[in-house]
């Protein structure tokens, strides 16, 4: 890696102004044209603030307390704010995470294009238009005419970050930082924007920094990749040597948290526990001056699945697949508009609130987001107990203290945290308080709504591998509700792939894995990242 | 490349200058001084009298139907009612007023002949009206006749007449002269049950006829117009053109007081019939908007929500100012205008103020004439500035540079607080409770409740009768000599230790009942809005000199008269205000059968005192012409008032008024409100003063900009210096 | 000294609200999450300051609401021994004060004035009749020449403001000993302590010479009137929001929980009430109020208990009316909460709706019960004067602010103006109603989720 | 969204409805038609005859709410509720108990009100915005802090205290303007810029802070982070994208109140002597005139309920995200 370079990052240091707590200890990196250098880091490394810190866009409470960014020949870091102002969207440009939030919602995607124009150049009326235009065209959007005049809201995620980066490569910078640009975003189309922006960094000989936690991400696109640990880089390599040959542990974690598609777990038994038969959730459109029900909105739309004892079922599918609804309906928390249930052979539809009481002991659930699923006005005593109490599991107070230390220990917490409040923890710990809370009515199926998909990979690894220990201890079923694919080799033993409300396809993990049918569970697939294909 | 680029020491600059010339602008475009005239510029030069309303706009004007010294003040420069009070003298003196002279009084007995005035009781009294000829009314479009002699404006349904929204709307008027049947139509207006007057109840046991005539309306189908023309009165005949007679049940002297208020004034058929165009009512196009009459003034601004405006009569009669007027009047300059023709301001304007204070500010600035028309509006400001003394009223310096003008106003009236003498605890004619009563009666100490709460604005009462009206005595002999001694030439209170003894000889000693030891805890009941904490406080103060407890029951006007009617209170706030100048108007309120307990209605006696003696002495008082006899008869009921103490304490409301010093002949009546003709303005001593008194005050206005400009500065360089920061400074 | 406790409904509210305040604090002493929130707001010396200023209004009320009557003397030569009590009611503030209230003048005198405001008739020592201003009956009448009256203030203040700082060290000493270790700057508020105990030190010590405020139309000390009026500012403030809490908690919970018919019946309730302008549901209630306190004057043996029903009947109209702001908060709240993960799995564990409500609703909507009661305590402080000046507010005879402006305000127009009454109900409304606001942002920064995630962003 | 209004306008119905309820029940809670009677009557020779004469005049000689001797639905419609209400609907208001046409004073009246009422609004949204941004421009100074404080303290004081104070200073100190009046005509700016600046300057310490906070929750969203990763300047961004942003919630919170701002404002009229519905109001409650207030709350429930559905449409109008169903 030679030649000429495009911004040396030289010792960057950040503090908390108020407190001067560090937050990036000296980080020093270079871009090249052409070249995409990749920052990789859990959340909290710090790798954001560097970026930010390097265009001088840090919020308040944030100060830069030492350093310099050199752009050519000027130190970033001398400039005024306002000749700071002729630097950005000019010769560095940035394209944030969430492409949604990011834009200005009530300004058109074409205005907000053309004012980066407007600010650097001296284009107006038609030609600025024009230029926007096939600025739109560029960066891969359809119908750019007639997408100018689209608001934000109306544009679908991977458009709204395409218009992103057409407004970022607008007044054709030599820099672009790349703030997890693909992470809001559905796995088939993070594949898309990647690819254009590796297409664009060819043909425009940009130096891009890209910042992701996602290693496979990393893996795809990046030429030369650091890790940021704690505020410092510990270490950067080219892609290929850091991948095969990673010098630092915690590299070695990151890379190991990718999945591996040659292991599956083989399948146990064929004894039935749940049986779905065509369920169908619909939610209705109502209209009109009288509110009546026009239409509905088929969320569930004939679902047949089996889990049988002991097994986990990966229920995988983008977001609005209907997925989780599923899950709320076999819960009876939903109201379903046809179809069957069957648990243990007894339909569970229809059920009144008191008649589904005997089913709730067995049937349990671990929501997505551990912070909201936990009432934090409860301790973590209160709150493994609850179900215990309104279950009538006949314990008093004394054995119910003594399960949830149990309990706590199975899941490799400490007994006395029971008296502790959930925000005290972190987001994997609170995610196995909530494992305790589901086994702690000892149910003989628990559905598990992206248990994960909120935790950092290295985390992540760790749940995953204890609900699998659970599974073999207690012989419990899981239904595993997930977009990520990656996950689902080491975990389940049938997967159901799912999009609009229908199962497009169902097998064994392995079947599905290696030999995928429905072109959608191939594009699934295709943007699952490896390490070594 | 253009760039955005924000210079702000220059814009500030500019900015500034901006506001500064915007402001000069500003002052230019005020045009002259004074900037405050809150009268819009006059469009001609008539003469204006500029005044107020307060605190609410009248709420009818019909004079059938009103009964309020607020509205009387525009239905008496309106209407000209048969008899009038002479502007100057007094004790106040009748005079015709668009009669030619007094009524003819004639007795007659049970078969209408005629007897002799001394000839035993007579059955009926017949006066006979004449009427003044050059009587004539204003311009007004109920008058205007087409071609064919046919009112003009009579419409057959409501779009017809849509387009007409005001009186001054219609294009055509006309007039016509005042005949003795418009008197008569008016009394049977009085008569008519739709109408609702107030007199109708009492009217109708003095005028014959007229109870018939109200049930014979009663059961006549109608709608719109009914022309009363067609159902005689019995009472009522016109003789001729400008002659009418009107006969009353018995001997009533005190009628032809009430012949000079305005329910006696003449109204036109062909008005009331205009009126009744159907439609007009929505329009609020009644007689109880836009009245009509004869008198000096007519409407032609009705908006009560923010004026009314009055211009004179062209069609007025002849008028003079009087020539002779009551001792002093000379002195004081109200006789400068003797003789000449009125009225003397062609235009009036009254604003409405609902607050005292914008009021008081705009008198003091010269943009009214006078502080208040029926009332002075001076209570709540009185202070420093103006003090009533011993001698009159004390002047502050700045505002005697003012050379205003003070216009005492004793009202024929009286506010007391009465015992209800049938509570078991005060009531009662036993010596103990009479007493008691008297004790209370000491310690309640009127002359300085009268200085702190109404500014010396009342004149404690020692008498039901007040100052002007025959039967109120001055000095010594004038006294209330059961609460009062007379010391050094003055009347002064009895003490409080002699207030304590009456109270032990009651049965109280120190305020105890003697018996169980209990603390005397009187109730008084008051208007609610007629009492503030502070005079509450004071009384409380007052009575715990002599050991007695006070509580008050406030409660709203509708609580308080059912409280009276049905006799539930203890102690009770009352007033009265007379309708005319007479002992009787007065002495009736302890009459017996007058006690709303005795006649089952809403009796004036709210005491319920019963006694014999006084009962008897009125029903003799009341048929007796004025005179000495009679006067030894009142006094005698004064006595038996002062003896018993049956009002805890009474006194005489004043009121000043003020007057700017280019306003002349602004002598107060306490009865008649018909005097805005004798007002006469100074308009260039007027002009002067309001430029001298208004000059504005221009600095803060420069102030407020500079102050703009002082904010906005920081802010700017704040700007810049974030514009200019590196990331060196260890800033961001 | 014999005497006979009063308990007024409006006492009787104030001090269940104070206990109820106090457990409730107790009890959320273990909720970490409050505590640090409590602690974020206490973290700040604007919070102590604020906090502090608002503990010394409430202190005067709470002082101003143990009400007794004084025993009268026993009737000479009374045949029973029955003991009989004054129909004027004291409260302890009175007694503290030392009498301020008692010293009555004739009508208005300026601040630390020694001679009326007005003119009188008096004698001069030769008999004639003259007229000047009288020398007051509570002012100056110690000193010997009118021209030594500021030394002597002067003297007085310096005299005052030591005991002051005796008795504010005395008070301060053991909060210093017990809170040594606290991170909390505690500082401010001793400040502030020492501050309000040296004014108040000085308020009843210089009382006693002259009327710091002077005295308004009827005699009465100002700056009495000014202390009478914090009871009644304070108790509105807070009765209001506690007597509506219950109406609008329920219905608020229950609309956004249950949804459905319940919701649109809540729903409809409370556009149909927030509809009315509502001036005009105040001025109508309360009269409707006042009219039954005076057909039913049995039910109140004193006056004093008169204005105190109609003090709480607007308490409780003012909260009727400002109900529907709160209850559609608490809808919109408990709408998003049981969307949570918590209330699901409550759901999933067939925990019943009252333990839904009562364990997992109720608790998490508490943050908005707080910043409204903190919010609407000065806007209802605020309103009282402005209802008052309409004439559907206090009672005349319950000393409040807003009465005082209401009769102050012509007394501006006089010549020379009389300003301090108005300045005295001024200062003391709007120090409270600062602090409040004050206290109320901070409040609202530490419990509103919105304006937190905010700061824990940046 | 058409629907959505016609829904919206219908659901308003039985609002109407109970507001009414509401207003009878309150009102003859404390007044019999007999009080009403006397109160108007006035205070001498009020006889059972008059009172009962008024009532029939004036449609008060029926039950309130039910008519035990109306058959069928009379029982119903023959009833002082019924009937009053009824005309309501049909935007009949009658005479006032002392026997003026409503409609007539409140189409006159309404004026003055707007006259002072909009301007006060639209000055005071302007100033205070830019009050707001003049601070937004400062932020992070200790000015900024600063000013937050003041307008603590603006918000703080009583608006009892603007009033006499202005009316103090500026009219009867300085003399610049009359102290109060109004007069329809080409002069009467003159009496509408002391309310207007009283009302104003009292709505600055709320108003401003509360802009502020918007502006300033604006400015720590993604997209204005974008702008300034663009290179726009610091005022660019506040003009082109938080305040267009911040309008929203300006916009929307501040429509609910236009329409009642024909209402007016109680206390600056009556203390400024404008002739609007405002000082109407007060007057009819001062002298419990029933049919003014019931009219009157009926205006205002309207208003209310159409400036919540204008809210609504407001929104669909500034912000390109929200559409009415």
């Amino acid at each position: 890696m030679s030649g000429h370079v495009s911004m040396k990052v030289t010792d960057l240091r950040v503090a908390v102004a108020e407190d001067g707590e560090a937050i990036l200890e000296g980080v020093s990196f270079e871009l090249h044209p052409g070249k995409i250098f990749a920052l990789v880091g859990e959340s909290g490394s710090g790798k954001s603030v560097t970026s930010l810190a390097a265009m001088r866009l840090l919020p308040e409470a944030l100060a830069i307390t030492g350093g310099a960014v050199s752009v050519g020949e000027e130190d970033l870091f001398d400039l005024s704010e306002s000749q700071m102002q002729r630097v950005r969207g000019r010769r560095v440009a940035m394209i944030f995470q969430n492409a949604m939030s990011a834009l200005n919602p009530v300004q058109t995607a074409g205005q907000q294009v053309a004012e980066t124009l407007r600010l650097h150049t001296s284009l107006s009326g038609d030609a600025l238009r024009q230029r926007v235009v096939q600025l739109f065209a560029e960066v891969g959007i359809p119908d750019p005419e007639d997408r100018f005049s689209f608001y934000p809201h109306q544009l679908s995620g991977g458009q709204q970050q395409r218009v992103m980066i057409a407004m970022a490569l607008a007044c054709e910078p030599e820099i672009l930082i790349a703030d997890e640009p693909t992470t809001a975003l559905d796995v088939t189309i993070q594949e898309q924007v990647l690819d254009l922006i590796r297409e664009l960094t060819e043909s425009r000989k940009l130096a891009v920094l890209l910042i992701t936690h996602d290693m496979g991400v990393v893996r795809n696109t990046a030429d030369e990749v650091a890790v940021m640990y704690r505020g410092e880089i510990i270490e950067r390599a080219p892609v290929d040597d850091f991948f095969h040959n990673p010098q630092q542990a915690y590299s070695r974690r990151l890379i190991d948290a990718l999945p591996d598609l040659s292991r599956f777990q083989s399948i146990a038994v064929e004894e039935p526990l749940l049986r779905l038969d065509e369920v169908k959730v619909y939610f209705p459109i109502r209209r009109g001056v009288l509110q009546r029900v026009v239409d509905h909105t088929r969320a569930v739309d004939g679902v047949s699945l089996s889990i049988g004892k002991g097994e986990t079922y990966a229920l995988v599918g983008e977001s609005g697949s209907g997925k989780s609804t599923l899950g709320r309906a076999i819960l009876n928390l939903d109201e379903m508009a046809g179809g069957q249930i069957r648990f243990h052979g007894e339909p569970l539809q229809d059920l009144t609130r008191r008649q589904m009481l005997p089913y709730r002991k067995r049937i349990q659930v671990i929501f997505q987001n551990p912070y909201s699923s936990m009432n934090p006005r409860l301790t973590v005593g209160e709150i493994i107990a609850e179900g215990m109490v309104s279950l009538g599991l006949g314990l008093n107070a004394a054995e119910r203290e003594e399960r949830i230390g149990q309990l706590l220990q199975r899941v490799q917490l400490e007994g006395d945290f029971s008296q502790r409040y959930p925000h005290e923890f972190s987001g994997g710990q609170l995610q196995r308080i909530a494992i305790a809370r589901a086994l702690a009515v000892e149910p003989e199926l628990i559905i598990c709504d992206e248990p994960t998909s909120a935790l950092d990979v290295s985390i992540r690894a760790e749940v995953l591998e204890l609900l699998q220990e659970l599974q073999r201890e207690f012989g419990v079923s899981y239904l595993f509700i997930t977009h990520d694919l990656s996950i689902v080799p080491s975990l389940a033993h049938h997967v159901g792939v799912m999009q609009l409300g229908k199962i497009v396809e169902q097998g064994t993990a392995e079947q599905i894995l290696t030999a995928p049918r429905h072109p959608y569970t191939r594009a699934l697939l295709a943007s699952v990242p490896r390490v070594d294909p | 490349m253009k760039r955005q680029s924000f210079q702000s020491p220059d814009a500030g600059r500019t900015g500034l200058s901006i506001l500064l010339a915007l402001v000069t602008i500003l002052l230019v475009a005020c045009g002259d001084p004074p900037w405050n005239n809150p009268h819009p510029p006059a469009a001609d030069d008539l003469l204006t009298y500029q005044s107020v309303m307060t605190p609410a706009p009248p709420k009818h004007l019909d004079p059938a139907i009103s009964y309020a010294s607020d509205e009387a003040l525009f239905i008496m420069q309106i209407y000209e009612p048969p008899m009038a009070y002479h502007f100057l003298k007094r004790p106040y003196e009748l005079l015709p007023g668009s009669l030619a002279a007094f009524p003819e009084v004639t007795y007659l007995d049970e078969q209408g002949t005629e007897i002799a005035e001394d000839d035993g009781d007579p059955a009926y009294t017949r006066y006979t009206l004449r009427l003044r000829d050059d009587l004539h009314y204003q311009p007004h479009p109920a008058f205007a006749k087409d071609a064919s002699g046919a009112p003009l404006y009579l419409f057959d349904s409501a779009a017809a007449g849509a387009a007409y929204r005001r009186i001054p709307d219609f294009p055509q008027t006309g007039d016509r002269p005042v005949q003795a049947n418009d008197f008569v139509y008016s009394v049977k207006r009085l008569a008519d049950p739709l109408n609702g007057s107030p007199m109708l109840g009492f009217m109708s046991q003095y005028i014959v006829g007229m109870r018939e005539f109200s049930e014979t309306l009663a059961q006549v189908p109608r709608s719109g117009w009914l022309n009363l023309d067609d159902y005689p009165m019995k009472g009522l005949s016109v003789m001729d053109e400008h002659t009418l007679t009107i006969t009353i049940m018995g001997r009533y002297p005190q009628f032809v007081y009430w012949l000079a208020m305005h329910f006696f004034a003449p109204v036109a058929p062909e008005v009331d019939r205009f009126y009744h165009n159907p439609g007009f009512e929505e329009r609020n196009l009644t007689l109880d908007w836009w009245p009509v009459g004869s008198g000096p003034y007519m409407m032609v601004k009705n908006d009560p929500n923010s004026e009314i405006v009055l211009e004179r009569n062209p069609n007025y009669r002849e008028e003079f100012f009087p020539t002779e007027g009551a001792p002093g009047d000379l002195e004081a300059g109200f006789l400068e205008d003797a003789g000449k023709p009125v009225p003397f301001v062609d235009r009036a304007v009254f604003r409405l103020e609902k607050e005292v204070l914008p009021l008081w500010t705009k008198f003091l600035q010269g943009y009214y004439d006078r502080s208040g028309e029926v009332h002075g509006n001076t209570n709540g400001v009185f202070d420093q500035a103006f003090v009533v003394g011993p001698d009159g009223v004390e002047v502050s310096e700045e505002l005697s540079e003012h050379q205003i003008v003070m216009s005492p106003d004793v009202k024929p009236g009286i506010y007391y607080y009465g015992f209800n003498m049938r509570d078991p605890v005060v009531g009662g004619y036993s010596e103990d409770k009479r007493k008691l009563r008297q004790a209370l009666q000491i310690a309640f100490n009127t002359e300085e409740y009268l200085n702190i709460f109404r500014k010396g604005n009342g004149i404690a009462a020692h008498n039901l009768i007040p100052p002007g009206i025959p039967g109120h005595l001055k000095g010594e002999e004038g006294m209330n000599s059961y609460v009062y001694d007379w010391v050094d030439g003055e009347p002064r209170r009895k003490p409080i230790e002699y207030a304590k003894q009456l109270l032990e000889e009651a049965g109280y000693p120190n305020g105890r009942d003697a018996r169980t030891g209990e603390p005397l805890k009187i109730f008084i009941d008051v208007q609610s809005q007629a009492i503030g904490n502070t005079s509450m406080n004071w009384i409380d103060r007052q009575f715990s000199q002599i050991g007695v407890q006070v509580e008050f029951r406030p409660a709203d006007w509708n609580r308080t008269r059912e409280k009276l009617l049905t006799g539930n209170t203890q102690i009770f706030s009352h007033g009265w205000l007379a309708d005319y100048p007479d002992p009787e108007n007065f002495l009736f309120l302890l009459y017996g059968p007058e006690s709303p307990l005795e006649c089952q209605c809403d009796g004036s006696n709210n005491s319920n005192f019963m006694h014999p003696e006084y009962d008897e002495l009125f029903r003799r008082v009341r048929v007796l012409p004025p005179g000495p006899e009679r006067d030894e008869l009142v006094a005698r009921m004064v006595e038996i008032y002062r003896r018993e103490a049956v009002w805890l304490y009474a006194f005489y409301p004043k009121d000043i008024y003020l007057n700017n010093s280019w306003v002349h002949n602004t002598k107060r009546h306490g009865i008649s409100k018909a005097t805005l003709k004798y007002i006469r303005i100074d308009d260039r001593q007027r002009q002067q003063m309001r430029q001298k008194w208004n000059q504005p005050v221009t600095w803060p206005l420069y102030a407020g900009v500079f102050l703009i400009g002082a904010l906005v500065l920081p802010g700017v360089n704040a700007y810049r210096r974030r514009q200019n920061a590196t990331a060196r400074q260890g800033g961001k | 000294m014999d005497v006979k406790p009063l308990l007024l409904w409006s006492d009787v509210l104030v001090f269940l609200l104070v206990i109820s305040l106090v457990l409730f604090f107790y009890r959320l002493r273990r909720d970490p999450q409050t505590r640090e929130r409590w602690g974020q707001v206490f973290s700040s010396r604007l919070g102590m300051v604020t906090f502090t200023v608002i503990l010394t209004y409430v202190g005067i009320a709470l002082l101003d609401s143990l009400h007794f009557r004084r025993a009268l003397d026993t009737a000479q030569g009374g045949a029973s021994q029955e003991v009989f009590y004054d129909n004027k009611v004291t409260s302890v503030l009175d007694l503290v004060l030392g009498g301020m209230g008692d010293r009555f003048e004739r009508t208005y005198s300026a601040p630390f004035a020694l001679k009326s405001f007005e003119k009188q008739n008096m004698k001069d020592e030769e008999g004639r009749a003259i007229r000047d201003f009288p020398l007051l009956e509570h002012a100056g009448r110690h000193l010997a020449d009118p021209a030594d009256r500021w030394p002597d203030v002067l003297a007085k203040t310096v005299t005052a403001l030591l005991w002051g700082l005796l008795l504010g060290s005395i008070w301060i000493a053991p909060q210093w000993w017990w809170l040594r270790g606290s991170a909390n700057p505690w500082y401010a508020s001793w400040g502030v302590q020492l501050v309000v105990i040296c004014l108040g030190t000085w308020a009843v010590v210089v009382s006693r010479y002259y009327h710091i405020l002077g005295t308004d139309l009827g005699g009465t000390d100002v700056l009495y009137q000014s202390l009478k009026g914090v009871r009644t500012g304070v108790l509105l403030g807070t009765l209001s929001t506690l007597i509506m809490l219950p109406i609008a908690v329920t219905l608020g919970v229950m609309a956004g929980y249950f949804k459905g018919w319940v919701d649109d019946l809540v729903q409809y309730l409370y556009t149909t009430l927030s509809s009315i302008p509502g001036i005009l549901l105040i001025a109508a209630s309360v009269l409707l109020f006042q009219v039954y306190i005076d057909l039913n004057p049995d039910f109140f043996s004193i006056g004093m208990e008169k204005a105190d029903a109609r003090f709480i009947a607007l308490c409780f109209i003012l909260g009727v009316t400002s109900w529907s702001t709160l209850c559609r908060l608490i809808r919109a709240e408990t709408l998003k909460i049981s969307q949570l993960g918590y209330v699901q799995a409550a759901h999933a564990f067939g925990v019943s709706h009252s333990r839904i409500l009562g364990r997992h609703i109720l608790p998490n909507v508490v943050h908005i019960i707080l910043i409204t009661f903190v919010l609407d305590f000065s806007a209802l402080v605020l309103a009282e004067a402005v209802l008052s000046y309409i004439g559907v507010g206090i009672d005349p005879s319950m000393g409040s602010w807003g009465n005082m402006i209401n009769g102050a305000r012509s007394e501006l127009s006089r010549q020379p103006p009389v300003w301090w009454t108005l300045t005295g109900a001024f200062f003391f409304m709007f120090a409270l109603v600062l602090a409040a606001n004050l206290f109320s942002d901070l409040v609202r920064d530490a419990f509103d989720p919105r304006s937190s995630g905010r700061r824990s962003e940046a | 969204m058409f629907a959505y209004i016609v829904r919206r306008l219908l659901y308003a119905i039985p609002i109407l409805i109970g507001v009414n309820l509401l207003t009878f029940t309150l009102f003859f809670v404390v007044n019999s038609p007999d009080d009403m009677a006397v109160s108007q009557l006035g205070e001498k020779y009020v006889t059972p005859e008059a009172i009962a004469a008024w009532k029939k005049k004036n449609g008060y000689d029926k039950p309130l709410f039910v008519n035990a001797e109306g058959a069928g639905l009379a029982a119903v419609t023959d009833t002082i509720f019924f009937t009053k209400s009824l005309k309501l609907f049909a935007f009949d208001f009658g005479r006032s108990e002392s026997g003026r046409d409503i409609t007539t004073d409140v189409s006159t009246r309404m004026w003055p009100s707007l006259a002072v009422a909009l301007p006060t609004f639209i000055v005071g949204i302007w100033v205070n915005i830019c009050v707001a941004l003049l601070v937004v421009m400062f932020h992070a100074t200790r000015l900024d802090r600063w000013a937050v404080f003041v307008f603590v303290c603006l918000m703080s004081i009583s608006y009892l205290f603007y009033i006499i104070g202005g009316q103090y200073l500026v009219a009867k100190t300085w003399k610049l303007v009359p102290i109060s009046g109004f007069h329809a005509d080409a002069q009467a700016w003159k009496f509408l810029i002391l309310p207007v600046l009283v009302g104003v300057v009292a709505g600055i310490g709320s108003g401003a802070r509360w802009y502020r906070t918007l502006f300033l929750e604006e400015a720590n969203q993604d997209y204005v982070r974008t702008a300034r990763a663009k290179g726009a300047s610091e005022i660019g961004i506040l003009f082109t994208h938080i305040l267009p942003n911040a309008l929203i919630p300006i916009l929307t919170g501040v429509v609910v109140l236009i329409p009642s701002l024909f209402m007016g404002s109680l206390l600056i009229e009556s203390f400024f002597g404008i002739p609007g519905l405002g000082s109407y109001m007060l007057d009819a409650i001062k002298s419990q005139d029933f049919a003014i207030v019931r009219s009157m709350v009926f205006i205002g429930s309207i208003l209310y309920i159409v400036g919540l559905i204008l809210t609504d449409i407001s929104y669909t109008w500034a912000d390109p995200r929200v559409r009415l169903n």
